[in-house]
């Protein structure tokens, strides 16, 4: 196991070294005008910093928690400190630290001062303007820091707290660097969340005092047997599932539990959008995969049929609502809710195919909805506007942006050779081979994707060229590059997948296995 | 023949120390110069706390080392959760005693002369000779001394006492606002009279239970009721009053309407004080009766601390939502927070204390650090003078870009409220409903969760309104401002601030301490 | 005579005590329904100190006045820094602070 | 060069050249063009090599597995990217890449004068590698990467000129109608996956004979989804009308040529699994006599050149998935056909193309007439594919879709007689509207503004087109002409395809032949006697006449535009309106509705907060008298 110098897992050097760097962004003045190049860096070397690991990680055992650390935190709460990633939590390590440099980029220069700040007065402007990108640095650093935990922590407190802690983050990303109805998005996004949050702080309570020895380690999640073989009744598993399920579907977020979403989207910075509905999101799923499963198999299985419909129906209308939207982010978040309905489905069908699936799904989602936000955000941010009704005929006037928006869209709809597609193709698939009906309806959202997509671009791109938007600039060299990583992202994604499943294909028989064989 | 009493005047030394530190204060204001008089008392007031937190300290390793043990004749009890509820006291107080002593802009938050008619010429010409109201000290003082023996009440005349010693003090305290003198002398007479009201059920509890054991210690009425039959009423009907006026005290629903009133009347200083300190006092004296006398009644009273638990976490949520004053908004929120306490109360299990105990923590530096940052944001009018504190919530919008420290601080504060991970009212909440799981009252779990979770609402909101809302100048010009403190209020915020983290972060070692705190040995 | 007409007694006396609290405007007469109230505890107590034959009921009882003068002191100091202020001593003028 | 290095050109050659077009963007301007026309010449020398790896081959060796890498490793479900090359794939690679170099050519002066020409040959190259891709792979997952691709590519060229926005709601259209195809096939994936554990044709193929016919006609019948969606065959039809808003080269290679043929290679690929359900085989039988017919007829009333010709397409598809569906005594006649008609329809299309950039875009048959005289090369090369297509003896049409004819006869009970009749009765309405589309064209009286006669319109000055168009419009014509022949003669097109189709038993018709050649004679020629009689002899009307209720349901391409609208169109918006509405009012009205909830009880329970000490001390009484009343209650 490499270890670095101060005996810590390398995870722990990941987590600290963005949020150390955030404190002190925000908290020495000297430091805040270079706030955008010291983030910049950061993010850069935790991105290398991933690599590395990915590089050191054996693939061969990757259903095994590799890089792992565990110390005492609070004995009497069963809570230890402990990190460590298998496959599928190294990938995600591996998403979030690649999108976090790619929104720094993107949102170079996306801070900007209220009109009311400054009265004409240079310097205090300057200052003001440095110490709002400061905080915008620092929030997206300990975001960073705080996904990268989440998805390393082995243990289900530790998991809980970082779970929630990542909501302050987002809360005041949104809330500060928002669009006009900024408040009330950040304030039903942190009440849904917070709702499901607490139900889950019930059920992992409850987890505690039933489902594990109430000793110091009851926490640790490589130790933690499911409730099945605790011999606890199938209703208080079920109720305990819940908990965690529901705070997993706000999160993911399902139909009906999913309305804070497009309000979030439309309101947030698209940096903030992509890391939402890109990385956070997929706690959720992840959530599910880890957690929900493992502890509650006989819950899980006796409640698989209920969320399949869930799932199914958050497809459909996931994709029936972005066709309704006029807004070009709502619009995405919806296609979001579709396709987290894809992910859900993977993971509660019951075959290892479907759940190989929803975990590379939850990558390939991770790279194109970034694509789609920080595009749209491009755009918008010229266009002044994120109504559709307000473009025309685009695709004359600002070529790259709507190529690149094609591309992203593209990846969406899960096209071959883009990132979308081996995804969604083994969802169905492996959906197909125990649900057949189930597939059949899933396939629907295929048809409801190009239409959702194809719609967007028409009225965007197509069509007269729009006299208002005439001469508006195309992407810089900042944006294109920022593109260009998503898009061959999306490529390799699409066309040599095989490194990544060679990561997430171990563990998709265990975890199809509790779906199936947990009901014995 | 008479045999005096056996007086443990070690054991008694916290106690006697506040006792004489107010006496102390009495005579201060009779004998020291009026103008070294204000320092005076600000010493001997803080070296008592202090010098009853270090006598705590070491009673505290005398138990762990001799085990608990009962003082004067049976009346009180000196045992590990009655010394640490005493240190989780003196504490709170100590930092709240610093945020009474802090004269920011030069002026203390209480009247110069609490007897003359507001707006007055007299009251103008104390004003104008810098005269202060230095019996605030003293009176502190003699409250922490009431606080101090309720949680080691061991008899229920004890309890009455201590009761009283706490509640006389701070009725008083609660009239003497250097502003807004009306509101503040109406919430001193509304506390007064419910206080009293309340006390007289107490009281009336206190005679049943005497009538049905023929005694009021706890351990005796405890022993009673397996050997005792017949009077079943009594006992019940006892407890019931004893609870109720315990639950006055704590401001649990129905018997928390004072709490709104008084907090938003009473000199700020003094409802941070009170909310924190009174509740920890007073859930202390809960828990001891609670989990001595009534364990055996067990299904007879659980129906009734069930409803009041689950009426103060909505009532007390719900009404919060509504309110438009800052100070009201907190005083609702205290009452929400007294029926999550409520759990670990029902909840019957050791985990019940030690939780309750940590909660108690969280919620009292929370408190205090809420309450003495209300006392630093100001009114100013169109002509610049201060009018007094931003009450009204929209007063307080933009503040986190005026003054960002302040409200990062505020913000940590109403986030511990919430319960947010990594804040110290998380691991409370964590410790008392998880104590409510083990003690089998999961539904109650539930709706505490729900409730947690729209109480989030109005944290957020006053987050929202200091971070994302642009800041309001009144239309009579008036506007906002955040007046820097003498240095004393800054210090408790900080101690405050940094409590909530290091609790919320690392809470190890007071949930160990807890841990241990966690037996009543009677 | 029975046990129960102290009792009852005591319970009449409380009853009218916290009567008084809840109808009577004037402050004071409402704070002498809580001296009543108190006094119909002491009542009770020392009914009680009887029937178990100590005196603990007794003593509580004088501990209880001691502790009602107390009140009275504190609480006349209120009400009469209000009245100075406002000029009555109704307790329905003093309602500034509400919802 | 081997095979398999050929293999992978073909495909990464185009590939690469749209890749470097659409990145250097604005920067290749000046040459894209002719790279684009390189690298889909290069493509073609790499069909050359194949073929000829192929014939140096003995006939049992004629199947080539190129291995590339492993594409989606995920357990149970594992697939490979690689390449087959047998003798199905490589006579597409020939005919994709012979026909596609062919209407490269002609784009690079088709398109002269479009600022995008670069961006338009960057597209085409893209179409040319997927449409490579799809007929290469040797799995239904990779096929469908091809699949999708070229339904991407044509999205991309039917919307080129997306300014107009009905362009681009027609590429869209397109795009979306091929989705639902795709749909089928992804379900027939599913169900091979499901029933066989693999996607890769060996397996599915070797397993097939053993499939339970159940699974046989599910897979069989999603496949045919899949292949209506692509094929523009019936019910998924209406897309290729309005493809014709594309360039017309795009028309050429895509709508007729190439793509849309994909549907029958997807179907004679996948013959193991049809023969092993006779009703998913009867059902394709049925779906291309539907077509034949309704495409015929639309062809009959259309007055827009390019949607006469797509009508056209259309129905001549419907001869070859007639004709796949009979199974392997039809497979070598589908694909010959398809053949032919690659050739014969990509030269009509050119012609078409080349007719309107002569009458400055004008695409209404009725403002043409007398064009023969003005334009000789394309009248030629024009009237050449009419013959072929109208099955002229002799021409290459007449070979391929007479042994279509002739295999639909063959049979047992009421289907030779039903799907013979269907197809000799089209081949008569094949020969008329060809004709009327000929005759309104280039004979008859023109009707266009020459400056002396009465016509409406802008003055015309019909010209020939310049020789980068002409040339490959010859090249064509001379497949068209003796294309057929070639390949028929002495059945070698046939041995050629047998290690892929399987050789098929002859069956008699059951009709004799002759009988069967002379009728398909007699009923062409009717046609274009019809056809001559009212489009070149008579005068044909500017305005077309309201016509029977036939003609006026054939315009409006027998209304399927309406339906659609009708079943899908109008209550999918509606179902999404009402979503849309319902997301606010009910699913977060819920959630608003508890918070306003909330707040109203907090609003009432405020009023009881009133101020007044007593009645604080009131609500403390009856506080305490109910938990006097619970507590003793519980006891009693």
């Amino acid at each position: 196991m490499p270890e670095t110098l101060l005996g810590q897992s390398p995870l722990t050097v990941l987590i600290l070294v963005p949020a150390v760097v955030a404190a002190l962004v925000w908290l020495v003045p000297p430091l805040r005008r270079l706030a955008r190049p010291i983030g910049l860096v950061t993010s850069a070397l935790v991105l290398a910093g991933a690599i590395a690991l990915a590089v050191g990680f054996d693939v061969s055992a990757a259903n095994e928690t590799q890089f792992a650390q565990v110390a005492d935190w609070i004995p009497a709460f069963g809570a230890s400190y402990a990190v460590g990633v298998n496959g599928l939590g190294l990938v995600m390590v591996l998403l979030a630290t690649l999108l976090v440099p790619v929104v720094i980029v993107a949102g170079w220069n996306e801070v900007t001062l209220p009109a009311t700040v400054g009265d004409g007065d240079e310097t205090a402007e300057r200052k003001a303007l440095d110490y709002r990108r400061a905080g915008w640095v620092a929030l997206i650093l300990v975001l960073e820091a705080l996904m990268i935990a989440v998805f390393a922590s082995r243990d289900i407190f530790l998991f809980y707290v970082v779970f929630e802690a990542m909501l302050i983050p987002v809360y005041f990303l949104i809330g500060v660097y928002g669009g006009a109805n900024r408040r009330y998005a950040a304030i039903k996004f942190l009440l849904y969340s917070l709702a499901g949050g607490l139900l889950m702080l019930a059920a992992v309570i409850g987890y505690f005092f039933v489902g594990t020895d109430q000793g110091p380690q009851a926490f640790l999640l490589d130790q933690a047997p499911g409730l099945d073989a605790a011999g606890v009744p199938l209703i208080t598993e079920m109720l305990l599932f819940l908990g965690f399920f529901i705070a997993f579907a706000i999160k993911a977020p399902m139909w009906p539990v999913h309305t804070w979403l497009p309000d979030a989207a439309q309101q947030a910075t698209p940096g903030t959008s992509t890391l939402l509905v890109g990385v956070l999101d997929k706690v959720g799923t992840f959530g599910m995969i880890v957690l929900c499963l493992p502890l509650f198999p006989n819950a899980a299985a006796a409640a698989a049929p209920v969320i399949i419909v869930l799932a199914l129906i958050s497809i459909l209308y996931g994709g029936l609502l972005a066709i309704g939207q006029n807004d070009m982010m709502r619009l995405i978040a919806f296609t979001s809710v579709s396709h987290f309905g894809f992910i859900v489905l993977g993971i509660f069908v019951g075959s290892a195919t479907a759940v190989t699936g929803s975990m590379i799904y939850m990558v390939a989602h991770g790279v194109s909805t970034a694509g789609m936000f920080l595009v749209a955000g491009f755009l918008t941010q010229r266009g002044g506007t994120q109504d559709m009704g307000a473009y025309s005929g685009m695709q004359r006037i600002t070529r790259v942006i709507a190529g690149t928006f094609l591309v992203s869209g593209l990846a969406s709809l899960a096209l071959p050779g883009l990132s979308g597609f081996v995804p969604e193709y083994l969802v169905l698939l492996g959906t197909f081979e125990v649900a057949p009906w189930m597939a059949i309806v899933a396939v629907l959202g295929v048809v409801l994707a190009a239409l959702y997509i194809l719609l967007a671009y028409q009225r965007v791109f197509t069509g007269p060229p729009s006299a208002n938007h005439a001469g508006m600039p195309d992407l810089n060299g900042r944006e294109k590059a920022v593109m260009g990583v998503l898009i061959a992202a999306m490529l390799v994604l699409g066309f040599y997948p095989a490194p990544v499943l060679d990561l997430l294909t171990p563990l998709s028989e265990t975890v199809a296995a509790l779906v199936t064989g947990g009901v014995a | 023949m008479f045999v005096a009493p056996h007086i443990e005047w070690a054991a008694l030394s916290p106690v006697l120390i506040l006792l004489g530190a107010a006496v102390i204060g009495v005579l201060v204001e009779a004998f020291v110069p009026r103008g070294s008089r204000r320092l005076v008392q600000v010493v001997v007031a803080a070296l008592a706390l202090g010098g009853a937190l270090v006598a705590v300290t070491w009673r505290w390793t005398v138990v762990q080392q001799d085990g608990p043990s009962s003082l004067v004749a049976g009346a009180l009890r000196e045992d590990a959760p009655a010394l640490l509820f005493q240190a989780i006291l003196l504490i709170l107080a100590l930092l709240a005693l610093l945020v009474i002593a802090d004269r920011a802009r030069g002026e203390d938050a209480f009247t110069p002369t609490a007897s003359a008619i507001p707006g007055s010429e007299y009251e103008g010409q104390a004003r104008r000779a810098g005269l202060a109201q230095t019996e605030v000290f003293p009176l502190t003082m003699f409250a922490v001394t009431g606080m101090l023996v309720f949680p080691a009440a061991a008899d229920l005349l004890t309890m009455f006492i201590a009761l009283e010693v706490l509640s006389l003090p701070l009725y008083l305290l609660a009239g003497m606002a250097r502003r807004r003198r009306l509101v503040s002398q109406e919430a001193s007479l509304k506390y007064f009279l419910l206080g009293a009201f309340s006390s007289a059920f107490f009281l009336m509890g206190l005679a049943l239970l005497y009538g049905y054991a023929g005694s009021v210690h706890l351990a005796d009425i405890a022993t009673a009721v397996p050997l005792v039959s017949g009077m079943d009423g009594l006992l019940l009907a006892g407890s019931a009053l004893v609870i109720i006026g315990l639950l006055f005290k704590v401001g649990a629903v129905p018997f928390h309407s004072w709490t709104p009133d008084v907090y938003q009347g009473a000199p700020t200083p003094i409802t941070g004080f009170m909310a924190a300190c009174t509740k920890v006092a007073a859930f202390a004296a809960l828990l001891r009766f609670v989990y001595v006398v009534t364990p055996g009644l067990g299904w007879d009273l659980a129906p009734f601390l069930w409803i009041v638990a689950i009426l103060t976490m909505v009532v007390g949520t719900v009404l919060a939502i509504v309110q438009t004053d800052m100070k009201r908004t907190l005083a609702y929120s205290s009452v929400a927070h007294a029926g999550f306490l409520l759990l670990g109360i029902i909840a019957l299990d050791e985990r019940g204390i030690s939780g309750i105990l940590v909660y108690l923590l969280a919620y009292g530096l929370a408190t205090v650090g809420a309450f003495a940052l209300v006392t630093l944001v100001r009114t100013k009018d169109a002509e610049g003078n201060l009018v007094g504190e931003a009450g009204h919530l929209s007063e307080w919008a933009g503040l986190g870009r005026r003054s960002p420290v302040l409200a990062v601080c505020f913000a940590l504060f109403l986030l511990s409220f919430a319960g947010i991970p990594l804040t110290a009212g998380f691991t409370g909440k964590f410790a008392v409903f998880g104590a409510a799981v083990a003690g089998g009252d999961w539904p109650l779990v539930v709706i505490a969760v729900l409730a947690s979770a729209a109480a989030a609402f109005f944290y957020v909101r006053i987050i929202v309104l200091m971070f994302f809302t642009e800041p309001a100048t009144g239309e009579d010009g008036s506007a906002t401002t955040v007046v820097r403190s003498e240095g004393l209020t800054a210090v408790a915020v900080v101690v405050c601030a940094v409590g909530t983290v290091l609790v919320g972060v690392v809470p190890t070692a007071v949930l160990a301490v807890a841990a241990q705190a966690s037996k009543f040995l009677l | 005579m029975s046990i129960l007409n102290y009792l009852v007694l005591s319970g009449i006396l409380f009853a009218i005590g916290g009567t008084a609290v809840l109808v009577r405007r004037n402050a004071i007469v409402a704070f002498m329904g809580v001296e009543l109230m108190l006094n119909a505890a002491n009542l009770t107590l020392v009914t009680f100190a009887r029937m178990h034959g100590d005196l603990t009921g007794q003593v509580i009882a004088f501990f209880v006045m001691v502790v009602a003068a107390a009140e009275v002191v504190i609480g006349l100091a209120i009400i009469v820094s209000i009245f100075r202020t406002r000029g009555s001593a109704s307790l329905d003028d003093a309602s500034l602070l509400k919802s | 060069m081997s095979i398999d290095l050929a293999a992978i050109l073909i495909v990464a050659v185009p590939l690469a050249s749209a890749g470097v077009l659409l990145l250097l963007g604005r920067r290749s301007d000046g040459w894209g063009h002719w790279l684009g026309v390189l690298a889909s010449a290069a493509s073609a020398v790499m069909a050359f090599v194949i073929l000829f790896g192929l014939l140096g081959r003995g006939a049992e060796d004629r199947a080539v597995d190129v291995h590339l890498f492993s594409w989606i490793p995920a357990g149970e479900l594992d697939v490979d990217a690689g390449f087959l090359v047998d003798p199905l794939s490589a006579t597409f690679l020939l005919l994709i890449t012979f026909v596609g170099t062919l209407i490269h050519v002609y784009a690079v002066a088709y398109m002269e004068h479009d600022d995008d020409r670069r961006r338009f040959f960057a597209y085409l190259n893209l179409f040319i590698a997927a449409m490579l891709i799809l007929v290469l792979a040797d799995s239904f997952a990779l096929l469908f990467v091809g699949w999708e691709g070229v339904g991407l590519a044509s999205y991309l060229l039917i919307g080129f000129w997306n300014q107009r926005t009905e362009y681009a709601v027609a590429a869209k259209k397109a795009f979306v109608m091929n989705r639902v195809g795709d749909m089928g096939l992804i379900i027939a994936m599913g169900a091979m996956f499901a029933s066989i554990g693999s996607v890769d044709f060996e397996t599915v193929f070797a397993a097939a004979p053993e499939l339970s016919e159940g699974w046989a006609t599910a897979i069989g019948i999603a496949l045919l989804i899949g292949a209506c969606g692509k094929s523009a065959q019936f019910p998924l039809q209406a897309w290729l009308g309005d493809a014709m808003a594309g360039p017309t080269p795009v028309s050429a290679l895509i709508h007729a040529a190439t793509m849309v043929t994909a549907g029958v290679y997807l179907v004679v690929r996948s013959g193991a699994i049809f023969e092993a359900s006779p009703t998913a085989q009867l059902l394709v039988v049925i779906v291309g006599a539907i077509t034949l017919v309704f495409g015929a007829i639309v062809g009959c009333a259309k007055d827009d050149i390019k949607k006469a010709l797509a009508a056209s397409t259309m129905s001549q598809i419907g001869y070859m998935m007639l004709a796949a569906g009979l199974g392997p005594i039809g497979y070598a006649f589908a694909i010959f056909h398809l053949l032919t008609h690659g050739f014969f329809k990509a030269g009509m299309f050119l012609g078409a193309g080349s007719v309107m950039h002569g009458m400055n875009d004008e695409v209404n048959m009725r403002g043409f007439g007398g064009l023969s005289r003005f334009m000789k090369v394309t009248w030629i090369t024009f009237g050449l594919g009419w013959l072929a297509i109208i099955g002229f003896p002799g021409l290459s049409g007449f070979w391929s879709k007479d042994k279509i004819i002739e295999a639909a006869f063959v049979g047992e009970g009421w289907q030779p007689w039903v799907f013979g009749m269907v197809a000799l009765l089209a081949a008569g309405l094949t020969a008329f509207y060809m004709s009327r589309l000929f005759f309104m064209t280039f004979h008859g009286k023109a009707r266009w503004n020459d400056g002396k006669n009465e016509a409406p319109g802008p003055e015309q000055h019909p010209h020939e087109s310049p020789l980068l168009m002409t040339v490959p419009m010859i090249v064509l014509a001379v497949g068209s002409l003796g294309l057929g022949a070639f390949l028929a003669f002495g059945d070698r097109f046939f041995h050629w395809l047998e290690p892929v189709t399987g050789h098929a038993e002859h069956h008699d018709p059951v009709i004799p032949i002759p009988v069967i050649m002379g009728a398909t004679v007699v009923l062409m020629l009717i046609g274009v006697l019809l056809a001559w009689r009212q489009y070149w002899a008579s005068s044909v009307p500017l305005m077309p006449p309201t016509g029977s209720v036939l003609t006026r349901a054939a315009r409006r391409d027998l209304y399927q535009d309406s339906v659609n609208e009708a079943v899908f169109a109008r209550p999918g918006t509606h179902t999404v309106r009402t979503l849309t509405y319902a997301d606010t009012a009910v699913v977060d009205g819920a959630v608003n509705g508890l918070g306003a909830g909330a707040v109203g009880l907090g609003e009432r329970l405020r009023k009881l907060q009133n101020g007044h000490v007593r009645s604080y001390s009131a609500a403390m009484s009856v506080g305490v008298v109910l938990v006097l009343v619970i507590v003793l209650v519980a006891r009693i």
